[in-house]
């Protein structure tokens, strides 16, 4: 093994090493829990730094330095915010629904965690490779809207409760052309496990997913649900605070909150990370050259991209209305994503640049013609002439 | 069972149930103490009703009895915002009741510190209307920096940033510092890289479009007949705009237009302003261009102890909210016997439920930033 | 029998029987939904793990929240059932009759002793698809049920549709 | 096409970002305790009473007029003014408070102030624990030198200087013309008194 | 570890989870709730199916019959629950004896 | 645009049995205003807003005016028989000129761009029940603004699609901008130095020790 790929699979032999203290019998197990613990620290403290990132991030697009008293140019803040939470107190209204409103933040938490287990963060650093890893990640990523209507349920809030049917209605409406699009990848790929799908994308950048015509659609699909499901700007409408105050999360406080907050980023990150997975070659490095970073790193630079493109979207976007949410789902992206699967479909057929002016062409007509339809649904459009009195 | 949601039966069998919402006056979105009794089918609303008078400290009582000189530092009070065009207003209804002549010096700097007062104005409320519509607070953000450019300027000359307490009746408090203008002309020559950066980070933004083209529609006849001013009134399409149609002061010797929308809805409000601002900017370098050297008060007007004859005058501006007028009635005595504001903010509600009707909450609240209200100015 | 399966059958069981007997109907939603996710668990314990997480997605993703909306959606109406309990003499019939049925086929099965698997079955994904689209019979019917599934979306859609035109779309 | 104003608008946030690095004006914040933004001479926020000297009780100018409580719009100004053992009223005021928690800066008690004995202060960190302790001035911390105004705001002091300079020569003039003329009845030949 | 599990438990299972779901739908009035009691009885059913597919293999059909209920299952949902849905705009009432006879 | 006295003709003209004088104005800016009469107003205002040369299409401000009963002193000259003579005595005679409340309406005209008409509207007295007619019929403007004097000053308006309190909240009692409005003494103390609180924070409220004083 050289040096180089030893740094690559650095953690994977930091766990066998673990490992290799205890009896034989128990190993797979202590092999999951290092795996389990792994996850849940890297990630939270992913979450740690994405929440600094981006209250920097949204300080200077708001021309304002961001956090910068806790610690050298406030790196300490989101350790500072997690001891304010913590020892918050912790309100349950009178009236709400004691046992949903105490757990909902874990019915969310415990999901959120759990869809990190498919995801392969380099070479050979998966928690559980699952031929049905995909599959895996959407289905247990369908079950936060659970929690999200527990939430607002249970705190007995007519803003929480409204928040909540926002959010199930978002959710549902945007899983499907969200799994429509990951479909493209499961029939180029005719494979549901997340290491297969890296591994066709092995090579460099042009093959990538996201270089292909479906590819690209299928990305720009997936990454406008993904901002959808995690309830990010510029669909923030569930916790829309200047109609519903927070939605859901009105009625929690302290550690409940932040577990909230932190569900919210995870499962941020993790469907960055499927985006990654499907479209953007995983691991891989754009160029072969390039082999000697180690594969985690490619992982994780792409994935603090995808969360600067966030923080970078919600610092500039206003917020859409929920029937526009609706519309755009339902009227645009589900009839693109439809027509990408055809599209995915005539490109493994075809074998390649055939397909391309057809898809390009299709694709380009579908989207004027839909932006069309979806600007229709206003009474008028465009670029409006001003007057000027007398 | 929803507990604590209150459920009204239609008797329409068709519609679904009606959820009671109130709005505030702890909301992050109601522009200060306002509340807003919204009822809703689903998220449309079938009735809306303000609420306010939290903020009430019966100004008008206040100003019955203090002095003339002691009201204008309470009108600074009123629409928070604009102190200046406030005191203005009032100035101006005292002139007229008693007869006070303005020197020229002093009309050019009222002209420049009211149009500067819109661009504050203008600048405040599109950064709170993006934020209503959700945007996390950039283009707020944007406004507040730029405001506080002028916010500095007003620092210079009336020694407070927002409550000015700056004009006096038959002319203005103090002369201008030494170098004063070359700073006004230093923030407008910055001022318009602002404007178009505003645009380019707003007006075309599909999202925006979607959000306020086609809501919170306001009809010409409406407008006119439930008496909304300033740049609500404009763009329902009516070209009234009082420094044109009055001509008050000396708006007549510039050379600036008046925009107008055609369509009424909260873009066509937001844009408005936009341009306004632009027009002010002209008025400011006519102003600042030909500003005459003297006095800056009339010498027969006294501040203190101000008892004008028996009588009464309306004096009205065009406010950057809109038409703010004075009415004072005097009995001959040290304080008027009957001070009355005309808030343009109170009247440019009036419609609020005739625009938000049919809409859902997010086009209330778009509706509501759009008209521009400082609650200070409505609960008086 | 093996414990696991006995757990998973114990919390099948009793979340089912919370849902039907709550007086809440959120609760009752909630507790079908465990249900769900709990007989998910059991498909993969079976080693079926595309039909577990079929299940999850379907059932707990879809067909459990949908039951939530709907719950909400006709509130005031479960809120005036709520009002006048379930009446419980008919509840018990109900019951009555029901464990009736169920006990006497669990009974008879219980003395029936079938034959013991020796090893799991693997089914792997791929081949599934190929099982779906190999035979005729299957191709056939899984055009049927795309038929009956596009159909089912269109009926569901008009008939909750209100009747005047609205522009809300989604929902059930 | 769709989305094109949604990129402008990004594409302006991002040179913000970038601007922020670079340009003062786009990175206004100051560390407030830290660093703070230099007031303006004008800058007013509440008032206190000039003296005149070294000693602040002696040297007020304050003469306990009562125009500034009168003309206070808010009404926090109040006075007592000094009596001598004769219970003959002084020129001095024995209590002058101003309640900071009512005051609203508006600086009329300056500008009606005949005497300039009252002027606008321009400190502005003034917290505290509650409304009312620490909030309700007396003379003794209003009382500020005439040297710190000259301090805060030079153009407006010396102003005033001149003018109290004026009113004193004026003044002096004027009592002297009486001493003259107070004189010119005493002894019969009348000579030109100014 | 599965040695000890039998094709019985699991129908055993099945059999009480079809009970419970005959127990909402004889039991219960709230249109939603006897939804709900469908919905364990399908499931019931697919726990049957995959028992035997478990313990009867090499068949498939098992399999084949759970995929194909389940989407059966989940379109007979949305259709049941919008049929609530319509109910319940017309009749104020989710209650199944509330349900006009269709002639109506 | 034509003088009041035109336009009191023109409206005398249309209703002969209606009250409309002219109250002049001495003030320098002179606005003259109409006195109208309550039975014949929403007439008056909807033929100010219709007619094309008028169109007063805009009620710019309602005011409210309190003018509470006034004590005129004068003195008579009148003659008496004092001790069988008669002769004339000054006498000094107080007269009660009874009060009244007022909603002064401004309009102005936008097609025409000429005004205001300033518009009188008096009630009877000035008691509890005192009620005018509502012009927000005719201009919705003044649906607040009515709202406001109803609220403040205790006209009712008849024909008021709304009539509820504006800003003071729904059960306060008493009208706060009436003349003879006493503050009820309701107020939280504040150590303001100033004799009226003093005065009011030294007498005990009902049953209550007085509040400390200012150290």
């Amino acid at each position: 093994m050289t040096l180089v790929e030893r740094i690559d699979q650095a953690p994977l032999l930091l766990q066998r090493w673990a490992v290799s203290f205890f009896p034989a019998l128990l190993q797979p197990w202590v092999a999951m829990l290092i795996s389990a613990a792994a996850i849940i620290g890297v990630f939270a403290s992913l979450f740690a730094l994405s929440t600094l990132a981006e209250r920097k991030g949204l300080g200077r697009i708001q021309n304002r330095p961001g956090p910068n008293r806790v610690g050298p140019f406030g790196m300490l803040q989101p350790l500072a915010d997690g001891i304010k939470m913590l020892i918050k107190e912790d309100i349950v209204p009178l009236r709400a629904d004691k046992v949903l409103h105490f757990l909902a933040p874990i019915a969310l938490i415990v999901p959120s965690l759990l869809v990190y287990s498919v995801l392969p963060i380099g070479r050979n650093l998966i928690a559980m490779q699952c031929q049905l890893g995909v599959l895996l990640f959407f289905a247990i990523g369908a079950s936060t809207e659970l929690s999200i209507f527990m939430a607002g349920w249970g705190s007995h809030n007519k803003y929480s409760l409204l928040g909540s049917i926002r959010a199930i209605a978002q959710m549902i409406s945007y899983e499907l052309p969200m799994v429509l699009a990951a479909v493209t990848v499961i029939l180029a790929t005719s494979s549901l496990d997340t290491v297969n799908i890296v591994e066709a994308q092995a090579g460099g950048f042009w093959a990538w997913h996201a270089f292909t015509p479906w590819g690209a659609i299928a990305l720009l699909t997936f990454f406008i649900c993904a901002l959808a499901e995690s309830n990010r700007a510029p669909f923030d409408l569930p916790e829309a605070e200047s109609e519903l105050i927070a939605g859901h999360l009105t009625e929690y406080s302290g550690f409940k909150y932040a577990l909230f907050f932190m569900a919210e980023y995870l499962g941020m990150m993790a469907i960055s990370g499927m985006a990654i997975t499907l479209f953007l070659g995983g691991w891989q490095a754009p160029l072969p050259i390039l082999n000697f970073i180690p594969s985690w790193m490619w992982f994780f630079g792409k994935l603090a991209c995808f969360v600067v493109l966030f923080i970078w979207i919600r610092g500039t976007l206003p917020r859409l209305r929920a029937d526009q949410l609706m519309n755009l789902a339902w009227k645009f992206l589900l009839p693109i994503a439809l027509l990408n699967i055809g599209l995915a479909g005539l490109w493994v057929k075809s074998s390649g640049w055939i397909a391309w002016p057809i898809s390009v062409i299709l694709l380009g007509l579908a989207i004027v013609g839909l932006g069309r339809l979806l600007r229709g649904s206003r009474p008028r459009g465009g670029k409006r002439i001003y007057r000027y009195a007398d | 069972m929803i507990p604590g949601v209150s459920i009204e039966e239609k008797t329409d069998p068709l519609q679904g149930q009606i959820l009671e919402v109130s709005m505030g006056p702890h909301h992050p979105s109601t522009h200060g103490v306002f509340r807003m009794d919204v009822k809703l089918d689903g998220e449309r609303i079938v009735s809306l009703k303000p609420v306010f008078g939290y903020l009430h400290r019966n100004h008008e009582k206040i100003a019955e009895d203090v002095s003339y000189l002691g009201s204008i530092p309470y009108t600074d009070r009123l629409d928070y915002l604009c102190s200046l065009t406030n005191n203005w207003a009032y100035c101006l209804a005292v002139e007229k009741l008693s007869g006070f002549e303005i020197p020229e010096r002093a009309e050019y700097i009222r002209v420049i510190v009211g149009e500067l007062t819109r661009l504050v104005n203008h600048t405040c409320l599109m950064g709170f209307f993006v934020q209503d519509l959700g945007a996390m607070g950039t283009p707020l953000m944007y406004a507040f920096r730029e405001r506080e450019k002028i916010l500095d300027l007003f620092e210079g000359l009336t020694g407070a940033r927002m409550m000015c307490n700056y004009m006096r009746f038959g002319g203005v408090r103090c002369d201008l510092p030494v170098g004063w203008i070359d700073e006004v002309k230093k923030v407008i020559a910055a001022f318009p890289r602002f404007l178009d950066e505003f645009e380019s980070l707003l007006t075309q933004n599909e999202i925006l479009i979607a959000r306020a083209q086609g809501v919170g529609v306001l009809s010409k006849e409406l407008a006119i007949n439930a008496g909304i001013t300033g740049p609500c009134l404009r763009a329902s399409g009516v070209g009234h705009d009082l420094r044109k149609v009055d001509a008050y002061s000396i708006y007549s010797r510039f050379d600036f237009k008046v925009p107008i929308g055609a369509h009424g809805d909260c873009y066509d409000r937001f844009m408005i302003r936009l341009l306004e601002m632009r027009e002010s900017l002209k008025i400011l370098d006519q102003a600042i261009a030909a500003l005459p050297s003297g006095q800056i008060i009339d010498p027969k007007a006294k501040s203190r102890g101000l008892r004008p004859k028996a009588g009464e005058a309306y004096g009205r501006i065009e406010a950057p909210k809109g038409e703010l007028g004075f009415y004072l009635i005097s009995e001959g005595g040290p304080s008027p016997y009957r001070y009355r504001v005309r808030p343009p903010s109170l009247i440019n509600l009036t419609v609020l439920e005739d625009m938000c009707l049919g809409g859902t909450v997010a086009d209330a609240i778009a509706t509501l930033g759009s008209i521009d209200i400082v609650l200070g100015e409505v609960d008086r | 029998m093996s414990i696991p399966f006995l757990i998973i059958a114990a919390v099948i069981l009793a979340s089912a029987w919370a849902a039907v007997s709550l007086r809440n109907l959120v609760h009752c939603g909630l507790c079908a939904a465990l249900s769900f996710l709990a007989t998910g668990t059991l498909y993969l314990y079976l080693n079926a793990e595309f039909l577990g997480l079929v299940q999850l997605m379907v059932y707990v993703g879809a067909v459990a929240v949908l039951i939530l909306f709907t719950v909400l959606l006709t509130r005031p109406a479960t809120e005036a059932a709520d009002a006048v309990p379930t009446k419980r003499p008919a509840f018990w019939k109900g019951a009555l009759i029901a464990i009736t049925v169920g006990g006497a086929v669990a009974s008879c099965l219980a003395v029936y002793a079938a034959p013991k698997a020796s090893t799991a079955p693997e089914l792997s994904i791929q081949e599934i698809g190929r099982l779906l689209t190999a035979s005729q019979q299957n191709v056939l019917a899984l055009i049927i049920v795309a038929l009956l599934m596009t159909t089912a979306l269109i009926g569901a859609l008009l008939l909750a549709a209100p009747a005047e035109e609205d522009t809300k779309g989604g929902g059930a | 096409m769709l989305g094109t104003g949604i990129l402008r608008g990004l594409k302006e946030t991002a040179r913000n970002v970038i601007g922020s690095f670079r340009e003062k004006d786009r990175l206004p914040t100051v560390m407030y305790p830290e660093e703070t933004v230099k007031t303006k001479e004008n800058f007013r926020t509440f008032p206190f009473l000039v003296y005149d000297g070294d000693h602040a009780m002696p040297g007020l100018r304050c003469v306990s007029c009562r125009i500034c409580e009168k003309e206070c719009p808010p009404q926090c100004i109040f006075i007592i003014q000094e009596r001598d053992e004769n219970n003959k009223a002084v020129k001095h005021p024995r209590v002058f408070d101003i309640d900071f928690s009512v005051c609203m800066q508006c600086g009329i008690c300056a500008e009606v102030c005949p005497f300039d004995a009252i002027k606008m202060d321009n400190i502005y960190e003034l917290a505290g624990e509650d409304r009312f302790t620490g909030l309700l001035v007396d003379k003794h911390r209003l009382a500020k030198s005439n040297h710190y105004y000259h301090q805060i705001k030079p153009t407006e002091a010396n102003e005033v200087d001149g003018r109290l300079a004026e009113d004193k020569r004026k003044a002096e003039e004027a009592a002297k013309a009486k001493a003259a003329a107070a004189a010119a009845k005493a002894a019969p030949p009348p000579t030109a008194a100014t | 570890m599965n040695d000890a599990l039998t094709l019985n438990g699991c129908l055993i299972l099945s059999a009480l989870l079809f009970g419970i779901g005959l127990v909402a739908v004889f039991g219960r009035r709230s249109a939603i709730l006897v939804l709900i009691g469908i919905e364990f009885m399908l499931n019931a059913a697919v726990i049957n199916f995959v028992a035997f597919w478990r313990f009867a293999h090499p068949s498939s059909d098992g399999m084949m019959f759970s995929i194909f209920a389940i989407a059966v299952a989940a379109a007979e949902a949305g259709v049941g629950l919008a049929l609530v849905i319509a109910l319940y705009r017309h009749r104020r009432s989710v209650r199944i004896d509330e349900i006009p006879p269709a002639s109506e | 645009m034509e003088s009041a006295e035109q336009l009191r003709d023109r409206l005398l003209a249309a209703f002969p049995e209606a009250r409309v004088e002219v109250l002049a104005n001495p003030a320098p800016v002179a606005q003259h205003s109409l006195i109208i009469g309550a039975t014949h107003a929403v007439q008056i205002a909807t033929l100010l807003r219709d007619d094309p040369d008028l169109a007063f299409d805009y009620a710019s401000n309602v005011t409210g005016v309190d003018r509470p009963d006034q004590e005129i002193k004068e003195k008579v000259t009148v003659k008496e028989t004092v001790d069988g003579e008669e002769k004339e005595v000054t006498k000094e005679v107080t007269r009660t000129e009874p009060g009244y409340l007022e909603a002064v309406y401004h309009l102005y005209s936008m097609a025409k761009r000429h005004g205001p008409v300033i518009l009188r509207l008096r009630t009877e007295n000035r008691t509890d029940k005192v009620t005018l007619p509502s012009l927000t019929p005719v201009w919705r403007s003044c649906e607040f603004q009515e709202r406001e004097i109803y609220d403040l000053f205790g006209i009712v308006f008849e024909d008021h699609p709304d009539l509820r309190r504006l800003l003071m909240w729904d059960d306060f009692e008493g009208h706060p901008m009436r003349k003879d409005y006493v503050e009820p003494d309701d107020y939280e103390w504040e150590p303001t130095p100033h004799d009226a609180v003093l005065i009011k924070a030294k007498r005990p409220a009902d049953g209550e020790e007085a509040a400390p004083l200012a150290p």
